[in-house]
């Protein structure tokens, strides 16, 4: 396959979402499923015209700069255009009537974006930074003038605004502290096993194990434990712990990170290039000096893609917190999920993927800039 | 075989109790047979749909499509699997599908993350040679690259298949008999013990998938290579037990 | 045989090849010298395809190569790297029957032609089960000749193919080269780092520089006091004069009346550096060379 | 101790997310000072925080006493009189907790129907649905503990002489109303009966028909804010705060209330403060 | 300066190195030669401590070894592998570094010392601040040298220094190191593959096989037609009388009587083998040296 026939698959992809999937629903309230249109009968025109945008993005002859713009306006145009027409289809409708997206709908952006991602990767560094501002634009300018207002999303996220953004900001609080402690955890241990090699062994299956544990038993059976622990050792609650709340959360989403993040600083460490190791060696370094020096910033890149995994996972995982009263994201997902309100467990939702992309991203510039300098 | 004997150990854990007023045994054993059942059914799509997917975008032709396909399988390795369940019920129905679906998507990143950098770490001259000979580059790929690749993917496939285990309990949220459906009892009336059983279940059966797979892979690679005097087909274990 | 006519060659930023036009006939062993960067193992690819040309056209056994099946067309020429390229995965046997088996030979016919090249390449039998991580430098560069030879293909590449061996297990694969050139007649491209590699085995050479032809010819040729400056230098290791005698049979120079029954014997085959050797070690100016006799000043007039 | 806020708390769910904010803000009019760890989680987690002192007060439903105390068959948890008396009586003694005031809604266990099958069927009764049930016209979604409890699906069935096909049952462990409703009214999966409860405020919206419970088959579970003794000790006015409160909340208003939260998708906050509003 | 009494070195199975007794004096450019695995990388390691003795002692500035700090010995030690094993995270300047720094000289001293060093092995200055990612294999290969310069140590091990760089950088590498130590007089163990640079280079050259010492001495003396047979196939590379000349100066062989005045004239530092390529590129048999004359028979007959 070549690169412009993945585009003109991503590019059918995002028809045939268009042509035989829900794009919008329409319902009396957020409970009851909706009747549905397609995308091309609902938007009308503007779905022609974006449609017409995200093919010319496809060819390889459009340079990257234009197909990536191309691209990016006609999935601009299809969110505005999917907002007006939800605007027009609770028309007359009781308040609390709900134009819910689609399947479609999430098929088609997620194809649309990956073609704009794709057209948007060949472009050089600043080329690649433009596209990102101009996308936020595009999403930024429309939002303000409440283009999307009538979506059920927006309206569930309106509801709840300053509760989102606090969960958000929770959120993010709870997955830097279950990835700062699993990093206290796993740096010291993988560098025991990097010393003593038949260390690694136990301690690579000690925290295989926890990874078989199913993720909702682990967090609700860390509640007892805990309390026996605070029951035992009441001073621990001075510090902050607690048997419910952020500590279960933490400690459990931790356990979990220990295990990509273990693996690689050890094979970070294995990493090194042994002649240069062996020169440090030749040159009279110590064994503290050579890994310091030469090990480390060494194993950094591969450190860094470890990060990935688990930075990813972390912000996953603390959904869960939500059952154990640790607040963040995962309190909206489940209250959505006991009201079996899908746009409310979406706007819980939507927010871990933005930030794991995010989170993603990021790390994987710093990868870069770290495989840059070594 | 350690993780054979861990299992087996774990059930032990898992069984016991039943006698004691616990899970009844037989029950927890159906469920284990439907559990194994729903996380394959899981695994498979997403271990194809991850080779598929490393394979295409470590090629020339589908390098552009690399960032886009990482950023997928970023976001949905993010959705927590009881989010994917909750928001697949309505279109799949209850039971299997919303299962299958949250695993599908849990498991394609570490297949896909382990398929391309296996890819990428097969020797440039070997890639090379294989072209210079003649190979087309299909060719090339099924008998060069992925048989070099194979014991790091097998890495991501192992990976895989053990989360999928652990994470098809979540299907019991859905109404399928999985593992899960004692641990969620459990939480819900207080009851340890079953949640125990429920979780030492799992972790059993996450560990005989593990043993299994090793076995499996260490049977084909060693009549791969029975003919070879060489020392390097060893242990399927202690290799990939590596970091 | 093999026919570059105003290739270019560009990677992105750089230039590695422009406006080759070079000949190389059908038996001729073609040494392709020149320093690092300039551009010789992108010549080589651009005969299998392993690179395509910017510009210009490539013929192989008189047609344009951009019109073949690059996999059908890559079978028919042998290929032998300087890192071996072996795959780590197959037996030795598996490595040299790769390309039989993709022409669909059958086993039977693969199993008695490993074994005949095995025998080529002077490696034991035993090895054959072996995998390549498991033998020694010399003996995976001949497995990788072996390879490369399977299809009885007859164009040979050789991309530095003696790189990475010690002197001692070099000087044999040499011979074996020589040999096995000797005995099949194939068309070699030869590329090397060692100018004495260049000039003991190839009939042609070919000096490459920034990523262009700067000399083409015989070896003597190209150390001959009107040979190009930079050729003259990479190939004559300062000694120009000895480099032109050890490229000439010390035949060349023989006198047909006997040497003194005393006179030290040159062995058959041997140059005229080597003559001018033994004279040094045994301090006489006349050797035996068969029936007749070899006089010092006849070598050292060879010398211009 | 007095300096220390109340820390309110409720469970993760609808009528929780309700009664928390309820609580709050009739303690904040009280000047009661509080601080909101709303929507903590499934009744386990709320409950273990509560006895383990994490959290000073959360509403609870009165037949979740016959589980706590672990005597799911004693008659006193059928009658709402009876089953309040026991539960504050056994907390008091066992915990140190504190029972306040209850509001007159029954949250129990019920079974609803799909409008259209309801009335296609004539199902209006617990009786009817009894009728029903061995037809192979129903198919029920609801929790594993409805199902496999004595005093859930079993006591209907006793009372009301009927065994619904457990192969026609689609058993989510975890099962909520939310879900086996929105089951039903959907059609997944073929369901067309839902586990539900009393309170739920989603069963009109979705046309869904309760079977009426006239035999009283099950316990009654009505909602009071439980609170540690000290911490009642410490803020005396908590009892009085929150008695009318709870004393507004009928079937039909909380019903109503939660129909706000789950079906028109306001935030409990606000449903919360307008019934406040609405109270004078 | 470095002694090596009976020293034995086992791996394992293996035995590396056995009873090898070895002096090399101070200020002396030691070449140690010999086929793949015969132990000449462990016997460079010994004298730092990479490797430890199974048995006898290894002496070094007259005190052995193993009592000493291993760190503090091999600061003491300039060291020069063949794959550079320079950091690659670390500039040049930092990597030459390296040493003064773990000196805890100030960083001044250091910069100026870094400075200095670049020059020495003819370095631009603007290469400092790269990284050795993008350096080329003969500039990588001076950083190394520079580096294990770097807090100027009298004894300087060399592991095949020169291995993986094109021959026209090896030869300006070679000469490199020619100047230096003849500049700094530092005691020098190089291992080398190349039997040319073995005999060019150094003052004395130990035969390796095996593990076992089998020849020591002179350059001269080990292509002698009394050497050992083992030793002079290694070296002599075929025509050993021509390796003996090249091992000589003109000098020797010179005539105080002036030439005639159409000599073509032998440049100052010339080898005996020179002045034979010499003649017979001008066909020739008398050369202008200096104020006298060198004549053909006097060349040969140093051959011997
Ligand atoms: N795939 C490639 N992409 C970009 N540049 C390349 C590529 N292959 C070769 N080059 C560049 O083309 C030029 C010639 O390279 P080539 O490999 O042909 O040199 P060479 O003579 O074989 O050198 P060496 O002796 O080091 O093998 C070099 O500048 C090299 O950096
Ligand atoms: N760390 C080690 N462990 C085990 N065996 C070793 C080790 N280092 C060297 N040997 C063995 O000792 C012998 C001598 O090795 P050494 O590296 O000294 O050889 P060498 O002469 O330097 O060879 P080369 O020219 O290939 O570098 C070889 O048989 C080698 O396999
Ligand atoms: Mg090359
Ligand atoms: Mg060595």
């Amino acid at each position: 396959m070549r690169a412009g026939e993945a585009g003109r698959a991503l590019l059918l992809l995002a028809v045939l979402a268009g042509l035989l999937l829900p794009w919008l629903t329409v319902a009396p309230n957020r409970l009851l499923p909706g009747t549905a249109t397609n995308g091309f009968s609902g938007l009308g025109w503007a779905a022609a015209a974006a449609l017409a945008a995200l093919a010319l993005a496809v060819p390889r002859r459009v340079p990257a700069w234009l197909g990536a713009a191309a691209g990016l306006g006609g999935v601009a145009l299809l969110l505005v255009a999917t907002g007006w027409a939800a605007a027009d289809s609770l028309e007359g409708l009781a308040s609390a009537a709900r134009a819910g997206l689609g399947g479609g709908f999430w098929l088609g952006l997620v194809a649309g974006a990956a073609l704009v991602v794709a057209r948007g990767a060949a472009l050089p560094g600043p080329g690649r930074a433009a596209l990102a501002a101009v996308a936020l634009a595009a999403l930024w300018l429309p939002w303000q003038a409440g283009s999307f207002e009538s979506l059920s999303l927006v309206v569930e996220y309106r509801a709840r605004q300053a509760a989102v953004h606090a969960a958000l900001l929770r959120h993010l609080m709870l997955a830097g502290a279950a990835l700062a402690l699993a990093l206290l955890l796993a740096v010291p241990l993988a560098w025991a096993g990097f010393r003593r090699p038949g260390a690694a062994g136990p301690v690579g299956a000690t925290l295989g194990a926890v990874q078989v544990v199913p993720a909702i038993a682990l967090f609700a059976a860390l509640i007892p434990l805990l309390a026996g622990l605070l029951a035992l050792l009441p001073a621990l609650r001075g510090l902050g712990l607690g048997a419910i709340g952020p500590a279960p959360a933490v400690l459990a989403t931790a356990g979990y990170l220990a295990l990509p993040l273990w693996r690689s600083v050890l094979g970070g460490l294995a990493a090194a290039d042994p002649a240069a190791v062996a020169a440090a060696r030749a040159m009279g370094m110590t064994e503290g000096g050579i890994t310091r020096e030469v090990r480390l910033p060494l194993a950094l890149p591969v450190f860094a893609g470890g990060l990935r995994v688990a930075v990813v996972q972390a912000i996953g995982l603390v959904t869960l917190g939500g059952l154990v009263g640790a607040g963040g994201l995962g309190a909206l997902v489940f209250e959505g999920l006991s009201q079996f309100a899908t746009d409310l467990m979406l706007l819980g939702a939507l927010p871990i993927m933005a930030l794991a992309l995010a989170a993603d991203a990021l790390i994987r510039l710093l990868e870069h800039r770290l495989g840059a300098s070594a | 075989m350690m993780a054979l004997l861990l299992a087996a150990g774990l059930a032990l854990v898992a069984l016991l109790p039943g006698w004691f007023g616990g899970f009844p045994p037989g029950r927890l054993l159906g469920l284990a047979a439907s559990h194994a059942g729903l996380a394959l059914a899981g695994v498979v799509p997403a271990a194809l749909l991850g080779l598929a997917l490393g394979v295409l975008v470590t090629r020339p032709s589908g390098r552009a499509l690399r960032p886009a396909a990482d950023a997928l399988a970023a976001a949905a390795q993010a959705v927590p699997p009881v989010v994917a369940v909750a928001l697949a019920v309505p279109a799949f129905g209850f039971g299997w599908g919303p299962t299958i679906l949250a695993l599908l998507l849990y498991g394609i990143m570490p297949v896909l993350r382990a398929t391309v950098a296996a890819l990428e770490a097969v020797p440039p001259e070997a890639r090379l040679a294989a072209l210079a000979l003649g190979y087309t580059p299909a060719g090339a790929l099924r008998e060069v690259e992925l048989p070099l690749a194979w014991p790091l993917v097998l890495d991501g496939l192992r990976v895989a298949l053990v989360l999928a285990v652990a994470t098809a309990a979540v299907g019991a949220l859905a109404g399928a008999a999985t593992l899960g459906t004692p641990i969620v009892l459990g939480l819900q009336n207080q009851n340890q013990l079953l949640v125990l059983q429920g979780a030492a279940a799992t972790a059993a059966l996450a560990f005989a998938a593990e043993g299994l797979l090793l076995a499996l892979a260490g049977y084909g690679a060693g009549r791969g290579r029975r003919s070879s005097a060489s020392p390097a087909s060893s242990d399927g274990t202690a290799q990939s037990r590596k970091p | 045989m093999i026919a570059f006519e105003n290739v270019s060659v560009s990677f992105d930023a750089t230039e590695a090849l422009s406006c080759v036009n070079l000949q190389v006939a059908e038996g001729v062993l073609c040494a392709l010298v020149g320093p690092s960067g300039s551009g010789k193992s992108t010549l080589m690819k651009l005969v299998n395809r392993l690179v395509e040309p910017s510009a210009g056209r490539v013929l192989v056994r008189g047609a344009d190569v951009a019109g073949q099946d690059p996999a059908r067309l890559r079978r028919s020429i042998g290929y032998v790297m300087q890192s071996t390229g072996l795959f780590p995965h197959r037996t030795v046997a598996a490595n040299i029957g790769t390309v039989p088996r993709l022409l669909g030979w059958d086993s039977s016919r693969i199993a008695t032609r490993v074994a005949d090249l095995l025998e080529l390449v002077q490696l034991d039998p035993d090895l054959a089960q072996r995998l390549p991580g498991a033998l020694s430098g010399g003996q995976a560069q001949r497995v990788g000749l072996a390879r490369a030879l399977a299809a009885d293909p007859d164009i040979l590449l050789m991309d530095e193919p003696f790189g990475a061996v010690d002197p001692i297990t070099r000087r044999d694969l040499r011979a074996e080269l020589r040999r096995i050139h000797a005995g099949t007649g194939k068309t070699i491209l030869l590329v090397t780092h060692d100018p004495e590699e260049a000039l003991e085995l190839a009939s042609q050479v070919v000096v490459l520089r920034d990523g262009a032809v700067v000399a083409d010819g015989a070896p003597a040729a190209l150390v001959a006091e009107d040979a190009p400056e930079f050729a003259r230098t990479l190939l004559g290791g300062g000694q120009p004069g000895l480099r032109r005698l050890s490229l000439l049979p010390a035949e060349v120079a023989r006198d047909a009346c006997p040497a003194p029954a005393d006179a030290p014997a040159l062995p058959e085959g041997a140059t005229l550096a080597d003559a001018l050797s033994r004279m040094a070690e045994t301090g006489r100016d006349v050797l035996a060379l068969g029936k007749g006799s070899l006089r010092l000043e006849a070598v050292l007039a060879r010398g211009r | 101790q007095a300096a220390r806020p109340v820390v309110v708390s409720s469970k993760i769910d609808t009528e929780g997310a309700l009664l928390g904010n309820l609580i709050l803000v009739a303690l904040e009019r009280a000047s009661i000072p509080t601080e909101a760890r709303l929507s903590l989680g499934p009744t386990r987690i709320v409950r273990t925080a509560l006895v383990a002192g994490e959290i000073d007060l959360y509403p609870e439903y009165t037949g979740n006493g016959a589980f706590f105390f672990q005597q799911p068959e004693a008659p006193a948890w059928r009658n709402g009189d009876t089953a309040y008396e026991a539960v504050a009586r056994l907390d008091r003694e066992a915990n140190r907790l504190i029972w306040l005031a209850r509001a007159p809604a029954n949250n129990t266990w019920a079974i609803a129907v799909r409008g259209d099958v309801a009335r296609a069927e004539n199902l209006a009764t617990m009786e009817d649905f009894g009728r029903a049930a061995g037809a192979g016209k129903l198919r029920l979604a609801a929790s594993a503990e409805f199902v496999e409890s004595p005093a859930a699906l079993g006591s209907f069935e006793r009372t009301y002489g009927f065994s619904f096909p457990r192969d026609r049952i689609v058993v989510l462990p975890g099962g909520d109303t939310a879900v086996t409703m929105r089951a039903a009214a959907q059609g997944i999966s073929g369901v067309n009966a839902a586990m539900v409860y009393g309170t739920d405020g989603a069963i009109s919206a979705l046309s869904l028909v309760v079977m009426q419970d006239s035999k009283g088959a099950q316990i009654v579970y009505e909602p009071a804010p439980v609170v540690r003794q000290a911490v009642l000790e410490a803020h005396p006015g908590i009892r009085a705060a929150l008695a009318p409160v709870f004393a507004s909340l009928t079937l039909e208003k909380l019903q109503q209330l939660n129909a706000r939260v789950a079906v028109e998708g306001q935030a409990a906050a606000a449903v919360a403060r307008a019934h406040f509003a609405s109270l004078g």
